[in-house]
């Protein structure tokens, strides 16, 4: 399964400091609703708000990402532009 | 809101008759460089602008070391650099008038307009001062002369009166082992409005000791302010006299915070400036006849 | 299909061909925001707020309307309420509601230069005359600038319905503080008891503006039937367009927006002002509206970047090798939530290969105008105080500067604070080409100092559209959707040139408006030449495939059977058959015959741009008695990925790197004791002029990003992240003395040697 | 007051139009004479977007009053190049990469054409003085610098 990895303030107020741990999704959207379920909010959180990093990699949106096992995902906040 | 009114008279007299007539508030415009922004900015609301460059003889430079120069009032620094005589008579003037903003404000900025528009920061106006510059007002009472630091009485305002307006600048017949010379602080090299300015104007004997000098600081008070030149009169500005050069400079500063400089960085630079031009005006003046 | 491979087979990226509108610029017909014409346009102005902070008691516009020759005047009432509506857009997170009220005041004035109503009139000096005439009644309000101030207890609040985000439980409280943010990894205090040495400091820099040439301007049509059309300078015309529709209630489709040339941004015209209210006085009018703003306005009303507090710690063992890093960082936002402490936060550090890191953010409002992107938003304030604490960290050591960085260098594998762990990065490569530079090893003068720092960016993708389509001459149009800010239509081409394996000259650019060509995303972020170049290379690379059918088509046989080499199709081999090649140009005529005409446009949302990574020398020498600083030499070292029009790219680092310096050394707002500001305008709002500087030497690092197809990184913002620490470096080798507030202005230099007891010749 | 009518020569040509008071020449160049390659980055004379050379010498045309311009011969950045043939300047900036955005690319070619009229072969630092008065917050100056060094060149023939 791929892990989750969470270093910012935002996120780990849904998690109650929880920082790691691993979610059984292959695909984005099953990774929102794993993350809906089991800390309410923060699906939606990081669906509005986040980007994801997968293996190191930054998506902005990643509807279209594959989760591998044992990939690393790692929530952060959205990036913006000068 | 009043329309504004806009006017190029031929004459001296002519100028002097609309202005001496003008009822509402007027400006007269020679360069127009500080002009243009106020009215721009809608600091100024004058009614009617005279716009002396037209006259004849109001742009021009005429004269030499020998006899003194006569400058237009609406000369353009860029002409003053332009004019080799000048250049080497009263490096200092062109040098201080040549600071007055880009090459862009040099082709338009006069000696008059950086006089008359009255600001402590004016780089021109210690540097005339110093080398005992006058101008020849022109007014409904008839022509009259008046030594530069006369003119400025305050920021924004001057002492001419209704109807009076500039006609020229008089600097006197350089005198033997005399030079001026004339630097400022500002934050960049070029654009800025002076922090501090300083004109200086020395006098040595045949021995290299200063016999004359006159000091002016720009931009330390509300007005350009003359410092104390005593303390390094009799001396061939060693380091003594400089250290009490620096003092005296700082001493005649009345400065104020603002986006600028602050009122002891303004101070101590006086003091720093006062030094450095003296020196540069002493080496010009050892080097001359 | 990529082209990273083998440079030396890259006909004409890596080049420096002419831009294709380069001609326009220099002969003046380029039209920009403030050039453009509707027919019947009339002049639009804006009345702005004399306070810092204020409640609009009332505002009558009765005698303004009175004016004859006055058509239209709007207040807030004249724009829909928005609601409050979080939602990320490119630059950053943007609430609608905030947006609308920062374009126009409703109940409160809460910064100098607030819009409170604006005016259409047949003339300017009727324009003014109207503002004039236009009464607005306000209850002055207590103001607050300082960031700190801002936050502490009993400072006047700017929104009562702003409580501090990121604390549990939810504060019930209003707060000057808008968000509470914080990234950890390891743990610090181990970190730090590990450390043999600590630098802890604490640096603050002041808000600085953009200060693009162009000021803001725009010419809005609001037809009967309900159609707009605005003709706008700005770094996204569909960032316009979605503003617009948003901030009016107008369906997207129903306006059309044309993008004007742009006088320069830098994240600074990645937001609208103007261009709502343009289109509501057009409406009201019946008439085009054009607006343009002064320069007083741009500096007083448009976004800056934060002014900052920010403290650091930082430990290492006596080897060199960091422990811990630790920082709290408070970022002005203006006058509503949004400055980029996130950015801030996570790129302090990014350099570095870090097991304990820990950073706290505030996002903090005060009565200022509301923050704007600027390049490589938040990063230069954190790298400042940083990579000048590295640099006192070497000092204490007694190492080399870049020696220490190469000991800790982020590279392949290296976990962020923001838990991201970097791919393929060239920070090492970037620090062995400073290290090898003539520069770093150059004598120095008298009273002059080196000094050295670096930065990272994340660089960003996105949502872009390209489309390429041949003529029937042969000949191609390279179309994209990002406005060309610094030359961006020569990389297009050149992208497409190399693909279509045809010369440069037989291509031409153009950025269509809104409705002629798919969504594109603001040009920032460094993304145009990585997501809309990839765009356009993937319409090229469909074209070429295309091409081929139709080759095949010609020769009948199979498309599998052609080859596309140099610009035209020829056989695969001997047993395709003995066909003479088939030039681009040749197929192209024949396209009605083999299927119509050739052509695609590609959208993309481009993911996983590549990291950039910089490093700056700057020689620097000081006046101690005046305190006047001078750059008189300045390297700027990048890893690029790869370029693909170099003096575009030098361009990028040459022009960052001398913001940076303008930032470092004379540019801030200076605000007086009524919060009003005191220095709008570029007399002195100081920007480095021609004479202040060195020729600045852009030293481009080639480690391509896999991920592109020609392995681009964006390359515009990195240049502005290390300058304020190289210079401020470089001060501290000069006077042996360490600067901590921004800008380090002369006045601040020289009160600073004078408290380090310097001597003082001649006194 | 009435407008107040101007009859000067623009590029050359002979131009006629009435003006304003207080309106600025930046102003009839760009809205009476559709002259737009002049730009207004500042309306203070502080970013040099505007320069104008008037009688040979190089002004901020923000800081002229219109009125004044009569009898006067203007050049504009609409009046550099011969036709369809770009001048010098104008060919090295392309070559060299010296603009950006190109917003104050119109004022740094005045400001050059003026500088090279008098000093043909000026030195970096002349340039860096003379043009900074034209501010560009795109390219830090080195590109544009480099193309001044190189059209002076080409116009001496060196």
């Amino acid at each position: 399964m791929p892990k989750v990895v969470i270093s910012g303030s935002s996120c780990r107020d849904f998690t109650h400091g929880e920082t790691e741990f691993e979610v059984a999704a292959t695909t984005f959207r099953r990774l929102i609703h794993e993350l809906e379920a089991r800390f309410p909010g923060l699906g939606v959180h990081v669906e509005e708000y986040m980007a994801i990093a997968i293996d190191g990699v930054i998506f902005q949106d990643a509807y279209a990402a594959q989760l591998k096992s044992g990939s690393e995902i790692v929530l952060i906040p959205k990036i913006g532009a000068g | 809101m009043p329309s504004l009114n806009y006017v190029a008279p031929t004459t001296v007299s002519d100028a002097v008759k609309i202005l001496a007539a003008a009822s509402g508030p007027t400006r007269v415009m020679s360069g127009g460089t500080d002009l243009l922004v106020q009215l721009r900015s809608g600091r100024l609301k004058p009614e009617l602008i005279v716009d002396t460059k037209k006259i004849p003889g109001i742009i021009g430079i005429s004269g030499s070391a020998a006899e003194g120069f006569t400058i237009g009032a609406a000369t353009s620094g860029a002409l003053l650099s332009e004019h080799a005589g000048l250049v080497a008579a009263y490096p200092g003037v062109v040098e201080a008038t040549n600071l007055i903003g880009s090459t862009q404000i040099q082709g338009r900025a006069s000696l008059a307009g950086n006089l008359c528009n009255a600001s402590p920061a004016a780089d021109s106006v210690p540097a005339v001062i110093v080398v005992g510059g006058t101008v020849t007002i022109a007014g409904p009472a008839g022509p009259r002369t008046a030594p530069v630091e006369s003119i400025v009485t305050g920021p924004g305002r001057t002492s001419l009166a209704k109807g009076e307006f500039i006609v020229s600048f008089h600097l006197p017949a350089l005198k033997a082992k005399t030079a001026d010379a004339y630097l400022r602080f500002i934050p960049r090299t070029e654009m800025d409005i002076a922090v501090v300015g300083c004109g200086v104007s020395v006098t040595l004997d045949d021995s290299g000791v200063i016999t004359a000098a006159k000091i002016s600081l720009g931009a330390v008070a509300p007005t350009q302010v003359m410092v104390d030149a005593s303390c390094i009169i009799g001396t061939k500005l060693d380091d003594a006299a400089l250290a009490k050069l620096d003092a005296a400079a700082r001493a005649v500063c009345n400065p104020i915070d603002d986006k600028r400089g602050t009122i002891e960085f303004r101070t101590k630079v006086a003091g720093v400036l006062a030094r450095r031009t003296a020196a540069i005006a002493v080496a010009r003046a050892q080097a001359r006849a | 299909m990529t082209f990273i491979g083998n440079k030396s087979d890259l006909r004409v990226v890596g080049t420096r061909p002419v831009r294709p509108d380069g001609v326009d610029k220099v002969t003046g017909r380029a039209v920009y925001g403030a050039d453009a014409v509707l027919a019947g346009q009339i002049v639009g102005k804006v009345l702005r707020s004399p306070h810092a902070h204020a409640r609009i008691v009332s505002i009558d516009t009765s005698k303004a309307m009175a004016i004859k020759g006055v058509r239209a005047v709007i207040t807030a009432a004249d724009l829909p309420n928005i609601p409050s509506e979080e939602a990320f857009v490119g630059e950053g997170p943007m609430n609608f509601r905030d947006l609308s009220l920062n374009c126009m005041a409703r109940t409160k004035v809460l910064y100098e230069g607030h819009a409170v109503a604006a005016v259409a009139a047949m003339t300017d000096a009727l324009a003014d005359q109207a503002l004039a005439a236009i009464d607005v009644k306000y209850e002055v309000l207590p103001h607050v600038i300082d960031v700190e101030e801002a936050m502490a207890p009993g400072a006047p609040i700017l929104h009562d319905d702003l409580f501090t985000a990121g604390i549990t439980p939810k504060p019930t409280t209003a707060s000057n503080v808008a968000k509470k943010v914080r990234f950890t990894i390891g743990d610090v205090e181990a970190g730090f008891k590990a450390a043999d040495v600590i630098i802890e400091q604490r640096y603050t820099t002041a808000p600085v503006h953009q200060a693009y040439i162009e000021p803001h301007a725009c010419v809005a049509a609001w037809s009967a039937d309900g159609q707009c059309t605005v003709i706008a300078s700005s770094q996204g015309h569909f960032m316009i367009r979605s503003y617009c529709a948003k901030l009016l209630g107008i369906d997207v489709a129903a306006i059309r927006v044309v993008n004007a040339e742009i006088g320069g941004g830098f994240g600074g015209k990645t937001l609208v002002y103007l261009e709502p209210l343009a289109l509501a006085l057009s409406k009201k009018s019946g008439r085009p509206v054009k607006m343009v703003m002064t320069r007083e306005e741009v500096f007083r009303a448009t976004g800056p970047t934060s002014g900052a507090v920010v403290e650091v710690k930082i430990g290492a063992t006596k080897d060199g090798k960091i422990t811990a890093a630790q920082a709290v960082m408070k970022y002005q936002a203006g006058a509503f939530p949004g400055s980029p402490i996130n950015p801030g936060l996570m790129c302090a550090f990014a350099m570095y290969d870090l097991a304990n890191v820990d950073v706290l953010g505030y996002d903090v409002v005060s009565n200022r105008p509301k923050v704007a992107a600027y390049r490589a938003p938040g990063a230069p304030i954190s790298s400042w105080a940083a990579e000048c604490a590295i640099d006192d960290l070497a000092l204490k050591l007694g190492m080399d500067p870049i020696d220490l960085r190469m000991k800790n260098a982020a590279k392949q594998g290296s976990k962020t604070v923001y838990g991201v762990t970097h791919g393929v990065i060239g920070y090492e490569e970037v620090l062995q080409a400073a290290k090898a530079h003539p520069h770093w090893s150059a004598p120095l003068g008298k009273n002059q100092g080196r000094g050295f720092a670096t930065g990272f960016w994340f660089n960003i993708g996105g949502e872009s559209t390209g489309a390429v389509f041949v003529n029937e001459d042969g000949t191609v149009n390279v179309v994209s959707g990002s406005p060309d800010i610094g030359g961006s239509r020569a990389s297009m081409v050149m992208m497409a040139a190399e693909v279509l394996g045809i010369s440069y000259n037989k291509c031409q650019a153009v950025i269509p408006d809104t409705s002629s060509v798919g969504f594109t995303h603001v040009t920032g972020g460094s993304r145009v030449t990585y997501a809309t170049g990839m765009a356009v290379t993937q319409a090229a690379q469909a074209v070429v495939e295309d091409l081929k059918k139709r080759a095949a088509m010609i020769w009948d046989i199979s498309p599998e059977a052609v080859e596309w080499k140099d610009g035209q199709a020829v056989p695969a081999g001997a047993n395709a058959g003995g066909f003479d090649p088939l030039p681009l140009a040749a197929i192209a005529l024949k396209a009605a015959k083999t299927g119509g005409p050739i052509g695609s446009e590609i959208s993309v949302n481009a993911q996983g741009a590549g990291p950039g990574f910089g490093a700056h020398i700057c020689d620097i020498e000081i006046d101690p008695e005046t305190g006047h600083a001078t750059i008189v030499r300045y390297t700027a070292v990048q890893d690029v990925g790869r370029a693909i029009h170099p003096s575009y790219v030098e361009g990028q680092i040459q022009g960052g790197a001398v913001q940076g310096i303008g930032w470092a050394l004379n540019e801030e707002y200076v605000y007086n004791k009524k919060g009003l500001m005191d220095n709008a305008g570029f007399l002195d709002y100081r920007i480095p002029v021609a004479s202040d500087l060195p020729m600045i030497e852009a030293v481009l690092v080639e480690v391509p990003n896999t991920r592109h197809p020609f392995g681009v990184r964006g390359v515009g913002e990195v240049p502005i992240v290390p300058p304020m620490a190289a210079v401020g470096n470089a001060i501290r080798g000069a006077l042996d003395l360490r600067m901590f507030h921004l800008p380090m202005s002369p006045p601040r230099l020289r009160a600073a040697v004078d408290a380090a007891k310097m001597p003082k010749a001649a006194e | 007051m009435s407008k107040i009518h101007v009859s000067t020569t623009v590029n050359g040509e002979a131009a006629e139009f009435l003006a304003e008071p207080q309106e600025s020449l930046l102003d009839a160049l760009r809205n009476t004479l559709n002259l737009t390659g002049s730009k207004e980055g500042c309306g203070s004379g502080d970013c040099g977007a505007c320069s104008v050379i008037i009688d040979g010498r190089l002004v901020c045309s923000c800081l002229v009053l219109a009125v004044e311009a009569g009898g006067m011969a203007i050049t504009t950045i609409e009046g550099i190049a011969e036709g369809e043939k770009l001048h010098p300047i104008q060919q090295k900036f392309l070559e060299n990469a010296a603009l950006q955005c190109g917003f104050c690319t119109p004022g740094f070619i005045v400001a050059t054409k003026a500088l090279l009229d008098v000093n043909p072969d000026p030195t970096e630092t002349e340039i860096r003085y003379w043009l900074a008065g034209n501010l560009c917050r795109c390219t830090g100056y080195d590109k544009i610098v480099r193309a001044v060094q190189d059209a002076a060149a080409e116009m001496r023939g060196s």
